[in-house]
């Protein structure tokens, strides 16, 4: 293997003996102002084949083993927090609609969700309060963290298994907006269609 | 779609979760099962997906009577009930009436839409269980992915460099020094001209002109502005007691004008 | 870069997550068994240029940063902050009286004075403590470094202008009329304002 250059090196070493995931901002900080992409993607290029590999996750870099080893290096102390069906439940929703608030958490689920439940996602540092809906009321509301990102192994939110599907499904819109276009009542529901769009299309910029 | 609907994703991961019902096949094990369930819409939908097809396409009617009588034979076997099973159960009974006797054109939403709408809410709580399944069985930090056991960890030392130049320093010195040092007023000597030699001044020039004069003119001639100051201020006030006596008139055309100043005769 | 074999690859991923430094027996264990010795010889071979390297320290191995990029693991970063009003007149004050302890300092001044003052100056390199005054108490007397004299350009402290000509440079001016002056109020102090831009030239010139 030839010697890689000096800057490589350095974002190599720099992401080797960092305890945290840290963005492409953070580490050219780090090593002084350099332009750190072009060394990325050759690391990631360089690794993508070995027993450790360099992913992004949220915009954030870290090195990891690979997947496939998972068999050999599986603990016998689990680390991995044991989450409840109904706390599954809840991340899922919070990740594939956020923001969301809790009102419309428990419209989906169709059973109250108890303060605890997002409390522990929270505490995970998977899912966190991103601000409050300007509706009646203004309920907070959820989204999820880069720590849920890197957690899962997904590099940003389009990644989510089966997104793309449910969104052409039109399974991630209301009930409300699905009734309206299946009853195809004019004029009944277009408002709420049209911002339910306009908010979809905020998360997707998210 | 039918790869999410069809997913038996439900019970492949279920280790993940706690208290879950096992979806059991056989009904003697399903009664038993009910604090599993998270509220009524998850024993419908555990219900709709043991008929077998896309939610899309499933029964209602089939489906009311599976619930109606799941609860009906929970309570034959005097397990406790939670109240919204029970206002479900009596909503979906409604709702079967309606679907089976004949339409009523007033009825506002339509048993219909009432169909329809729990369909669509069983269809949106099954892709997200779908999608809660598929979301743990990703390779995951910390189970199937490992960070660095002993990063060296990066430190950021920071370090103030502190600027300050010599004037800063003097001039800083300076000001300790002016502010603490003991504070003496001095109360300096003013040339002034005092009350009693204007209003001789004035009344003696008023003695020997008869026309009206304007008050600087009856100032002394002097160099220091602030004897002229003075002398000013002296004269008008001399003017308006020669004024009060009777022995002079004064007038001003305007504002800020010239102040004129004239005797009279005794 | 070729995929290396499932046991160089496996040996790898071992060592990255290791906490600890591992035996080759240790490894082999871990594996199952296997032969590792020449895993980690090819592996050692890999990362000899890169930014991290394999070593064997007491039979026992683990990666570590490449010992030339070792500065990247303990970066400085330097600030340049300018000192504050109260830390210059501290700093002049110990400059003209010293040795001086912490009560006289507050007896010029005429203002208490925050410990953290003194420890600014102390960090900078300006101030340090040179003793205790023989009184009561015994309080700590402060005095300058030869470092503050190389900073402000002085070869000693007999530099600093006496009392005089503070005076005659209208630095002993209330800080009122200097503001005046330096506002330009008019009628106040017009010849003053005239002297002290004077002053101030002259002082810029030293």
């Amino acid at each position: 293997m030839t010697r890689p250059d000096d800057l490589v090196r350095a974002v190599e070493a720099t992401l080797f003996a960092a305890t945290e995931p840290m963005s492409a901002e953070a580490i050219s900080t780090h090593l002084g102002g350099a332009d750190v992409k072009a060394a990325l993607a050759q690391l990631q290029a360089t690794y993508s084949e070995r027993g450790v590999q360099l992913v992004e996750r949220g915009r954030r870099w870290h090195f990891q083993t690979a997947p496939d080893l998972a068999h050999l290096l599986r603990r016998e102390r689990e680390e991995v927090r044991r989450l409840s069906r109904a706390a599954t439940e809840v991340l899922a929703i919070v990740a594939y609609h956020e923001p969301v608030s809790r009102a419309e958490i428990e419209s989906i689920r169709g059973v109250q969700t108890a303060k605890g439940t997002l409390d522990v996602l929270m505490e995970a540092g998977w899912v966190r309060i991103v601000g409050r809906r300007d509706v009646p009321g203004r309920p907070v509301i959820y989204a999820t963290t880069p720590e849920f990102l890197t957690h899962f192994g997904l590099s940003s939110r389009r990644d989510l298994p089966g997104i793309d599907e449910l969104r052409a499904a039109g399974l991630l819109d209301p009930v409300e907006d699905a009734l309206a276009a299946a009853m195809d009542v004019p004029g009944q529901a277009e408002g709420e269609a049209e911002s339910a769009a306009t908010e979809s299309d905020e998360a997707e910029h998210d | 779609m039918s790869e999410l609907d069809d997913s038996p994703a439900l019970t492949l991961f279920e280790d993940e979760w706690q208290g879950v019902a096992t979806a059991p096949q056989d009904d003697a094990a399903l009664y038993l099962e009910l604090d599993g369930w998270e509220g009524p819409l998850d024993l419908l939908l555990d219900l709709a997906r043991r008929q077998k097809v896309d939610l899309r396409r499933i029964s209602i009617l089939e489906l009311v009577d599976q619930y109606l009588t799941y609860i009906e034979r929970a309570e034959a076997l005097r397990l406790e009930l939670a109240a919204d099973y029970l206002v479900m159960a009596a909503w979906l009974a409604y709702l079967k009436s309606a679907l089976l006797l004949p339409r009523d054109e007033q009825a506002d939403p339509s048993p219909e839409e009432l169909a329809l709408r729990l369909q669509l809410r069983l269809q949106r709580l099954a892709a997200m269980r779908d999608a809660a399944a598929r979301l743990l069985a990703r390779d995951r930090l910390g189970r199937d992915t490992f960070l660095r056991g002993a990063p060296e960890g990066l430190r950021v030392d920071r370090k103030n460099n502190w600027q300050c130049d010599w004037f800063a320093l003097v001039q800083a010195y300076g000001q300790v020094k002016a502010r603490t040092a003991p504070v003496v007023h001095m109360v300096r000597d003013r040339m002034v001209m005092t009350l009693d030699s204007a209003l001789s001044r004035v009344s003696s020039m008023l003695g020997v002109n008869l026309d009206w004069m304007e008050l600087r003119d009856f100032l002394p001639p002097h160099a220091d502005p602030r004897l002229k100051r003075s002398a000013l201020a002296s004269s008008f006030v001399a003017a308006l007691e020669l004024a009060r006596l009777g022995k002079a008139e004064l007038q001003q055309e305007q504002t800020f004008g010239p102040l004129l100043l004239r005797g009279i005769k005794a």
